[in-house]
């Protein structure tokens, strides 16, 4: 029997391999799979919590919605790192340093 | 009835605002406008002086209590007794001479004299206000002038020495920020009225624990403290000293320096009573350090200013060794001499200006047998410093007097270390006196003009009240003698109430 | 005995772990964009397993059919393929392995040991629910989405638009 | 049904203004520059008007308990109104701005400003997390607008990562307080809590990771690095917008999501303290939270140079002051965040004007060029003077209106009894003396490095500021008014805590009723 | 009795007269304009000489009162009125205070009309006389003070006053220096008095008598009896307390060492000031407060070993100094030691007595000296004098009737005081009276020493000086006649019981019969008999006499002798000379540390306690630039230890530093791990 703690461990491990690729990666696109591995953990876990609460109809709508309000983040995500990319040539996301300090 | 309180307080205010308006380059209409908007003022003041019923301890020339704000209960409550009338003339009279010795500024006149009279609303509202919120507006609103009068009309490290009194002044006063509120919270009915906390005492919720309670009074004394200077916390005071511009420096040891022990006095003491008698050997032996600290660093300074700084160091400490004592005669004392040392130490920043409007430097050891070349000049010096060094006949005597003995009374071993400033304070006045006055003349300063009508006339009426206070001090203390005596006995009532 | 359906969860989450894996790790973002593939299949076999039909598709579809592809678009708008770096290097990896590491662990430990709500789970095709759900009680969140969307649409064009002359 | 849509009548107003501006762009394209501004500032208006119209009507939920319509959600309505307005003044002169596509700037501005106004009413943690995510992808188009600058593509690229992280946290946060609960609405959640036992841990790992999504709007440690770079790189009138606008959003939202969702009435009501349902260490949390951020901001605007750059640090202070208010968890600390953030927006808004003004001016934004503003005479004087006024009032010194923000927290911290964190701010503010007075400094103090005059600014601009510089003046002395606004705002939130759906404790109303009760009188 | 009641009427402008004078004669100063110097002398002289006649008639007035009804207070106004403590502006009219004001304006009046003729040169001619007016004003307020602080206020007065004086030629450093140590010694024994006054204040308070006028004080001082501060007994305390004060301002060991000093100033200030009158106030003082002296019979032993330790040591520094006016000063120590002696015998009108005496013969002193210093033109060096009285038979008689009178011949003034002091000491302390036979007997010779050298033999002045040596005006020889009279005759007011009887004038000793009402005596001592009492009188005579003439001899015929004792005792002698370097050593071991720990202080001041706040203030910027640089010092080290940086070195964009968004998130993750774990473990 598939406990509902098997998911939660699964999410768990793909929440810090969302994590870990967010912290690393140098190029923006990189990053960006960080951030939908973590979304995807989310996802699974509302449809997971909804599953074992009776099917509850609320995970399953905010994991739908999860889903599309992850397309259209991407989307901008990616506009911006092209749009970057045209005006300088690079998308390595750690040479994008001159605001600091 | 004329609210006197809000005329005094708010009318150099529209001075103020009356000079921003001016054109830039009527330099001279400028400086006529700010004479102007301190005069009425002063004869305010004189008003109160003649009318104050010295019999009373309420408080008199009461404004309000008027909502404020409505929803924090903070009223607009004005008034004077005993503990604050003296403080409120003295301000009258440094007012205008302030803005009399600043009559030499040429460096953006309009701005110096807009904030100078902003600082004089600040300091009219301080000592005028009951309600603990109102108060500590007024109390912050000086720091912003007082900020910018050093920093930008001030000496060679003025900035220095700006943002260091700026920063030790609000560390002081957040501090009592949060006390104040905890006031607020914790009172019956929720009140700012600084009439009504000290009517209530202060027991309920956090209160009734006693290390709350020290811990508030802590909060208030540090705060007060950075402002009178005790001893750690005056650093400030000799930089901000040597770097302001003499009117400033006048008006900071005369009235600034006051407001610390004006606050101990106006909420430390009525409102937390028992907490002040359990801190009173500490602020007793504070007193004790200040005053020989004080005249001990004064001894060695060099800079003719600095001196003059630290010497207040030490006289203040008079105030705090009086006012530990809880007696009438200490508290009379600790007044008294928050007055007299207004009055003296103004004679003496003025004095010190003088001199350095014409040699441009302060060192001491630069001038040498001034006496010979400027002997007016000399004569008020002297006067000065001897009443500085507590010449009988003279007020600083009077009120060091009291200070001692009603010091003596309970702490005799810190006031016996304390009289042993009487020493010290006679050896660097006169020494500096040598130095400055005495001995050959410097060629270098044979031809120096003489102290002028002006210059003299600021001096004036401070030597006519330090003489009239030292041969006859019922003159002030009348004013105070009853709020004091109702002071220290509420203070003992609580004391035996407690103990 | 593990039943089927335990053997079809332990190999699609190993599937969909192993990918993400990928994705973390490879060297090369193309490969990356890959794994994210079967962790995206994945996680919908998952959704399947979870009963939850509906989503499986829609996460096939949009992540599949929508994300992956614009991201696959956008590794190589800015690569050049032949580029061997095909950068997808890592920094600070010796601090963010023990920083991931820290937090799957404590993630796991805390959420095993936590009190869900739980009721008898039951295997009923979830699109009946979900449509009502979205005409009903989140019709609101339903109409905003789509200003989200449009706002996006228009947002993206701005942003990649070439400069107006 | 009519009157359902009139609860509405707000948002709906924007969305016809954002409607009609896509239209116009359709139909007039770049010709009609000056038409998108002054049609997004009436739509603006006419929301802030339409709040105003539809005030009498009772507070309550909406949609099956989505959103909910009440007083605090119309303050936030106001506040978001007024800083997208001076959003869009501040905008209108501005030559950064000139540089992005008019049509679309301020069409999804006016979309911000929609997308904050359904944070600030979101009663679910779908809602929430929705117009977040609305919020922030406006937000990070927005900072990117500037085509071919740099560093505005920079700090968009940034901010959409660093907000996608903190969404994707956030998400993972709300399942994990979705599965503890078994729903979303925020008072039901609140009821749970109340009635059922849960894992403390889980709890809190969960409230900690969705306040990762908030944080990350309001810029709170440890989700506020991206704040600075943000800032310096977003077209500076969009950075006051940003500094003021989102970011008082996520306090809206925090405020939904901590007092509504996770506090139900405590039983010192008259007192007008929350209990947190779980003793879950949400004071605490909130408590180190909020030293951390002033501290860390203050101390790192310490070394600044650049007077955005600066601005963003100390706005990232201010968030810790502003969190001070949720450790307190009660009705005065509810009052003095909301006074404050009105307070915040107006000297916020005004610092950065100046820093506009200066720019467009002098094309500096570095301390070095602010050297004797206060001393080249004339509209430079009048510059610094106003600067000052913000800056003192930033930190909080009276007669400013900034202290009185401060005086409100602290008061209810200080009731609250947290000793220490009062402590921590006080000398947090003191320690923000001392960059906010270099500027002063810098621009009194110091001579300038040449006699340029600095030139006329916007007539317009001019009267902004001394408008800004006037109410910061005017709320020092006279906040009356305001408190009371304020706490009318909070009186009738608590009021209308129990929702529509009948979980809540049926107490709650009449407990709550004389909370507001002894203010009025 | 009309002049005298009168006169009584307007005691209280005995002191208000002097200051108007100084008031007047300030003003004219301070503004600077010429008036004729015969109009400041007018105004100076005439106020203290009216003075002078209404001390006369209050003199007369009481004494024609009934002894114990001889204590009249006038009340002017009310001064310091607080709490429990009230002073009045108020003057106290008794046997003592007018003996005290005769002096005072009677000498006084003498040495200011001494004065327009030795100072007639002078440029500051006003300002000199206004600093003695209002000395006088001060002098005469602290003897007709009738409470503690009233006295104070004189105390002080006089204090400012010789500072003013002493430091009159300012120009010189020298001077100048001396008034400043007059003023701060006379601050340090100010410190004991004041304190010794807090004490005996708040003591007598708690007794239930809070008063600070010494009439109500002598009557509540019973009560003071077993009262103890820390076990010792407050009169003590209290006694030795206004004793170091007294040492102060009467230049008693150990605080002496500014009235040599004080001969800076002019030679008739030295003569009022340091001679006649302030340095007198210490033992004026221990009258006054008898009743608290009689209580305390250890300070009185104490008192008295003090008085003659300094009368003989001042005596043995007199014996080498050849400056005339330092010769007078140490002779005037020496004598205020004998009076010193008395007081703590409890005979205190002896004390009085020999005060009265020695402002007498003193006075006549100095202002013989200061004649002597004219007609040389300034030389004071009793070395380069001698054969003067030739030139100045005036001075020369006055001067020698006055060293007699100093040194005790009969019958001069001299004599009857310091006899009685002697006698009583007999009575009292008779290890002590030895002690104070030899300083009489040192008096002797040093005064005649200085006699010797300055009027007889020949003259050892250079041909110049000579030419100029002249008598003095008029002006000035007066005074001197005057005082040389009264020294000759002030004698008669004390003329021991014992001797009257002998002639059968009963109650002869006058001075002790007028002061006994004020005086509050010790238990009753048995006295020796009248014949001890005629043997130690011969035998103190012989003594003077012996000592005066040995004084004569070894400075005129046989020189050889003190040449032989120095040659033999250079060390000693050489000590002597400088004074026993106490004020080296006081140099050395006060003021030097006292200096040292200020500067110390100053730069603890600067460098610790600033310091401190300025740490603090550094710190807080290091953690700043930490803070604001933290990721760019981690994340840089960290970067360039993978190596990445030297890859994408050489573009301004490949600088990798912080800005980087991994870093951020990595950052923002490391916070939540943070702060789980502080909520979790």
């Amino acid at each position: 029997m598939v406990s509902l703690n098997s998911y939660l461990v699964v999410t768990a491990i793909l929440f810090a391999l969302g994590l870990y690729n967010v912290m690393t990666r140098k190029n923006a696109v990189g990053l960006l799979m960080g951030v939908e591995l973590i979304l995807n953990a989310a996802s699974i876990n509302f449809v997971a919590f909804s599953h074992f609460n009776g099917n509850h109809v609320g995970g399953n709508v905010f994991s739908l919605f999860l889903i599309v309000l992850a397309a259209a983040e991407a989307a901008v995500a990616l506009a911006i790192v092209v749009s970057l990319y045209k005006q300088f040539g690079t998308i390595n996301a750690d040479e994008a340093d001159s605001l600091k300090g | 009835m004329f609210p006197y309180l809000s005329f005094m307080t708010f009318f150099p205010l529209v001075g103020a605002v009356l000079i921003a308006l001016l054109p830039k380059e009527k330099t001279d209409l400028v400086k006529k406008v700010a004479l102007v908007a301190t005069l009425p003022p002063l004869a305010a003041a004189v008003k109160i002086f003649m009318t104050f019923d010295r019999g009373s301890t309420a408080m008199q020339y009461v404004e309000g209590p008027y909502n404020w704000i409505q929803a924090f209960h903070i009223q607009y409550y004005m008034g004077i007794d005993g503990l604050s009338v003296s403080m409120v003339l003295l301000t009258a009279l440094i007012a205008t001479i302030s803005v009399l010795a600043s009559w030499g500024i040429d460096k953006q006149v309009k701005g110096y004299f807009s904030l100078l009279l902003l600082l004089v609303t600040g300091m009219f509202g301080v000592f005028a206000a009951l309600d603990f919120f109102l108060f500590y507006v007024f109390w912050e609103v000086m720091l912003l002038p007082m900020y910018f009068l050093i920093g930008i009309w001030g000496g060679p490290r003025r900035e220095y020495a700006a943002i260091k009194f700026f920063l030790y002044t609000l560390l002081g006063s957040v501090l009592m920020l949060l006390v104040m509120l905890a006031f607020y919270f914790y009172s019956d009915g929720q009140t700012f009225n600084l009439v009504e906390l000290a009517k209530q005492g202060l027991h309920q919720g956090p209160f009734a624990n006693p290390h709350f309670r020290i811990l508030c009074w802590l909060g208030l004394f540090i705060c007060f403290a950075v402002k009178v200077p005790v001893v750690p916390f005056h650093t400030w005071l000799p930089d901000a000293h040597v770097e302001a511009p003499t009117a400033i420096s006048v008006i900071l040891a005369a009235v600034l320096l006051k407001m610390g022990i004006y606050g101990i006095l106006r909420i430390n003491y009525p409102i937390l009573p028992q907490e002040t008698l359990y801190f009173a050997n500490m602020l007793a032996a504070l007193g004790m350090i200040n005053i020989v600290y004080g005249a001990l660093c004064a001894m060695a300074q060099k800079d003719f200013k600095k001196l003059i700084a630290y010497s207040s160091v030490s006289h203040m400490g008079f105030c705090l060794l009086g006012m530990a004592s809880f007696t009438p005669e200490g508290l009379n004392g600790a007044v008294l001499q928050m007055f007299n040392h207004g009055t003296i130490t103004a004679q003496l920043f003025l004095l010190v200006g003088v001199i350095y409007d014409r040699a441009h430097h302060r060192e001491i050891a630069g001038f040498g047998g001034l006496a010979k070349s400027m002997p007016q000049y000399a004569t008020w010096t002297s006067f000065a410093f001897f009443a500085a060094l507590g010449l009988p006949g003279l007020s600083g005597f009077v009120s060091e007097v009291l200070c001692f003995m009603g010091g003596f009374k309970t702490f005799r071993l810190y006031t016996i270390v304390s009289v042993s400033g009487v020493v010290l304070t006679a050896a660097y006045m006169l020494w500096t006196y040598q130095r400055v006055f005495l001995g050959q003349v410097n060629e270098k300063y044979k031809g120096l003009p003489e102290i002028s009508a002006r210059e003299i006339v600021t001096l004036v009426p401070l030597a006519i009240i330090t003489l009239l206070v030292g041969i006859y001090p019922k003159f002030a203390l009348d004013l105070l003698n009853t709020s004091m005596t109702a002071l220290s006995q509420f203070v003992d009532a609580k004391n035996l109430a407690g103990l | 005995m593990p039943s089927l359906q335990d053997l079809a969860f332990l190999g699609i989450s190993a599937f969909t772990l192993a990918s993400a894996a990928g994705v973390a790790f490879s060297r090369k973002v193309l490969y990356s964009a890959f794994s994210l593939l079967g962790t995206f299949a994945g996680a919908a076999g998952l959704f399947v397993l979870l009963s939850s039909d509906f989503i499986a598709v829609t996460q096939v579809l949009i992540y599949v059919g929508g994300i992956l592809v614009l991201i696959v678009f956008a590794v190589m708008l800015t690569n050049k393929i032949g580029d061997v770096k095909l950068s997808n290097q890592s920094v600070n990896y010796k601090v963010a392995v023990p920083f991931a590491a820290a937090i799957a662990i404590l993630l796991i430990s805390i959420l095993t040991s936590g009190m869900w709500v739980q009721k008898d789970e039951a295997y009923t095709s979830m699109i009946v629910p979900i449509g009502n759900a979205l005409l009903q009680d989140y019709l609101l969140p339903f109409e905003i989405v789509s200003i989200v969307l449009l706002g996006a649409l228009v947002g993206a064009m701005v942003i990649v638009r070439r400069e107006v002359k | 049904m009519k009157q359902d849509l009139l609860y509405f009548l707000p948002e709906l107003v924007l969305i016809g203004t954002i409607l009609l501006l896509i239209v116009t762009d359709f139909v007039a394209g770049t010709r009609a520059k000056a038409v998108f501004p002054f049609f997004a500032f009436v739509g603006i208006a006419g929301m802030m008007g339409a709040v105003a119209a539809t005030f009498y009507l009772a507070p309550t939920t909406f949609f099956t308990g989505m959103v909910s319509v009440d007083d605090i959600g119309r303050f936030f309505k106001i506040i978001f109104g007024v800083s997208g307005l001076l959003g869009i003044l501040l905008s209108v002169k501005s030559a950064e701005v000139e540089k992005a596509d008019q049509a679309s700037y301020y069409t999804l501005l006016t979309a911000l400003v929609l997308g904050m106004m359904l944070l600030g009413s979101a009663n679910h943690l779908l809602m929430l997390y929705l117009a977040l995510e609305m919020v922030s992808v406006l937000s990070y188009i927005l900072t990117g607008s500037l085509r071919g600058v740099r560093r505005s593509s920079e700090a968009a690229l940034k901010y959409v990562i660093y907000g996608g992280v903190a969404s994707g946290i956030m998400a993972y946060g709300l399942s994990l307080l979705y599965g503890m609960t078994g729903t979303m609405a925020f008072p039901e959640i609140a009821a749970f809590l109340k009635a059922n036992a849960v894992s403390r841990p889980a709890l809190f790992v969960s409230v900690l990771l969705v306040f990762g999504g908030i944080g990350f709007k309001i810029a709170s440690f440890p989700f506020h690095m991206w704040c600075p770079d943000v800032y310096e790189g977003a077209p500076t009138p969009f950075t006051a917008f940003l500094s003021v606008g989102p970011k008082a959003a996520g306090f809206a939202a925090l405020i939904r999501f901590f007092l509504v969702g996770l506090t139900t009435p405590g039983q010192d009501v008259l007192a007008g303290t929350f209990l947190a349902v779980k003793p879950v260490g949400l004071v605490e949390m909130l408590t180190v939270l909020s030293i951390a951020t002033m501290t860390i901001g203050n101390l790192a605007a310490l070394v600044q140079n650049n007077l955005k750059r600066l601005l963003a640090y100390s706005s990232i202070a201010h968030a810790g002051y502003l969190l001070m208010g949720f450790a307190a968890l009660s009705q005065e600390a509810l009052t003095a965040v909301l006074f404050y953030l009105v307070v915040y927006v107006i000297m916020n808004v005004g610092a950065f004007l100046v820093v506009l003004v200066v720019s467009n001016q002098m094309g500096v934004e570095d301390m070095a060029g602010y050297k004797g503003l206060g001393r080249r005479g004339g509209r430079g004087t009048y510059l610094a003077l106003v600067m000052t006024v913000f800056m003192f009032s930033l930190t909080g010194i009276p007669p400013m209106a900034g202290f009185i923000g401060k005086f409100y927290l602290f008061g209810a911290v200080l009731k609250a009894g947290l000793y220490g964190l009062a402590i921590a701010g006080v000398l947090n503010s003191v320690v923000s003396l001392y960059y906010y007075v270099r500027v002063v400094k810098v621009m009194f103090f110091d001579a300038p490095d040449d006699a340029r005059d600095i030139a006329i600014p916007a007539v317009s601009q001019s009267w902004i500021l001394a408008g800004l510089a006037g109410l910061t003046l005017y709320l020092g002395l006279f906040w009356n008014g305001l408190a009371t606004v304020t706490e009318r705002s909070t009186g009738l939130y608590a009021s209308a805590y129990a929702p529509p759906v009948a979980v809540a404790a049926p107490a709650a109303p009449e407990a709550a009723a004389p909370a507001a009760a002894p203010e009025n009188k | 009795m009309g002049f005298a009641k009168i006169a009584f009427g307007l005691v209280h402008l005995v002191p208000l007269l002097p200051l108007l004078g100084a008031m007047i004669n300030g003003f004219l100063t301070y503004s600077g304009r010429k008036v004729p110097k015969g109009f400041t002398a007018f105004v100076a002289c005439g106020s203290l000489f009216l003075a002078f006649l209404i001390s006369v008639g209050t003199f007369l007035y009481v004494s024609g009162l009934p002894e114990e009804s001889r204590e009249l207070t006038v009340t002017l106004f009310p001064w310091i009125d607080s709490g429990s403590f009230k002073a009045d502006v108020a003057f106290l009219i008794d046997p003592l205070s007018i003996t005290l004001m005769l002096v005072v304006t009677g000498v006084g009046s003498l040495i200011h009309l001494y004065s327009v003729g030795y100072m007639s040169h002078d440029e500051s001619f006003s300002r000199y006389f206004t600093y003695l007016n209002l000395f006088c004003f001060a002098m005469l307020t602290l003897i007709m003070g009738a409470n503690v602080p009233m006295m104070f206020i004189g105390w002080e007065g006089v204090g400012l006053c010789s500072y003013l004086l002493i430091g009159f030629w300012f120009t010189d450093k020298e001077k100048a220096t001396a008034g400043m140590k007059a003023f701060v010694v006379n601050r340090i024994g100010d410190f004991a008095f004041i304190v010794g006054f807090l004490l005996l204040y708040w003591t007598l308070q708690s007794s239930g008598a809070a008063t600070v006028t010494f009439t109500e004080m002598r009557d509540a001082a019973p009560m003071l009896a077993g009262k103890t501060w820390n076990g010792v007994p407050v009169v003590m305390l209290v006694t030795l307390l206004f004793f170091v004060g007294a040492t102060g301002k009467s230049a008693q060991i150990p605080l002496y060492v500014w009235l040599p000093d004080a001969m800076a100033g002019p030679t008739p200030v030295s003569a009022l000031i340091h001679a006649a009158t302030m340095v007198t106030a210490g033992v004026y003082m221990i009258g006054r407060t008898s009743f608290l002296y009689s209580m305390a019979p250890e300070t009185r032993m104490i008192v008295s070993t003090i008085g003659f330790a300094t009368a003989i040591f001042s005596a043995l520094i007199a014996f080498a100094q050849n400056d005339i006016k330092k010769v007078l000063a140490y002779s005037t120590v020496s004598q205020l030691g004998f009076m010193f002696g008395a007081m703590g015998t409890g005979a205190y009108h002896a004390g009085i007595f020999h005060l009265v005496t020695h402002a007498f013969f003193k006075a006549c002193l100095f202002l013989g000296s200061g004649s002597v210093i004219h007609a040389m033109g300034g030389e004071q060096d009793i070395q380069k004098m001698g054969g003067l009285r030739k030139y100045m038979p005036v001075t020369y008689k006055t001067f020698l009737i006055a060293t007699l009178a100093i040194a005790g011949i009969f019958p001069l003034a001299g004599f009857f005081s310091k006899d009685e002091i002697l006698w009583q000491t007999f009575n009292h302390y008779p290890w002590l009276w030895v002690v104070g036979v030899v300083s009489a007997a040192g008096t002797a010779i040093y005064m005649f020493r200085m006699v010797t050298l300055t009027f007889f033999g020949e003259c050892r002045a250079d041909e110049h000086t000579k030419h100029h040596l002249h008598e003095s005006p008029a002006s000035m020889t007066i005074p001197l006649v005057v005082l040389a009279a009264l020294s000759i005759a002030g004698g008669f007011l004390g003329v021991p019981d014992s001797l009257g009887h002998l002639i059968g004038w009963e109650h002869s000793n006058l001075l002790e019969h007028w002061l006994e009402p004020v005086f509050v005596m010790p238990r009753e001592h048995a006295m020796a008999s009248h014949s001890t009492e005629y043997g130690l009188m011969a035998f103190s005579l012989a003594v003077a006499i012996v000592g005066c003439y040995a004084g004569y001899v070894l400075f005129s015929k046989r020189k050889d002798i003190p040449a032989a004792l120095v040659a033999r005792f250079p060390a000693i002698h050489r000590a002597m000379q400088n004074k026993f370097y106490v004020d080296e050593i006081y140099q050395f071991l006060f003021v030097n540390n006292l200096l040292r720990l200020n500067n110390f202080l100053a730069k603890f001041d600067l460098k610790v306690v600033d310091g401190i706040v300025n740490l603090v203030g550094f710190l807080t910027k290091v953690s700043a630039y930490i803070s604001g640089a933290f990721d760019r010092i981690f994340v840089d080290g960290l970067v360039n230890l993978v190596g990445n940086a030297a890859r994408w070195g050489g573009s301004a964009l490949r600088r990798v530093q912080s800005g980087q968004i991994q870093t951020y998130l990595y950052y923002a993750v490391g916070g939540v791990l943070l702060v789980m774990l502080y909520r979790l473990l």
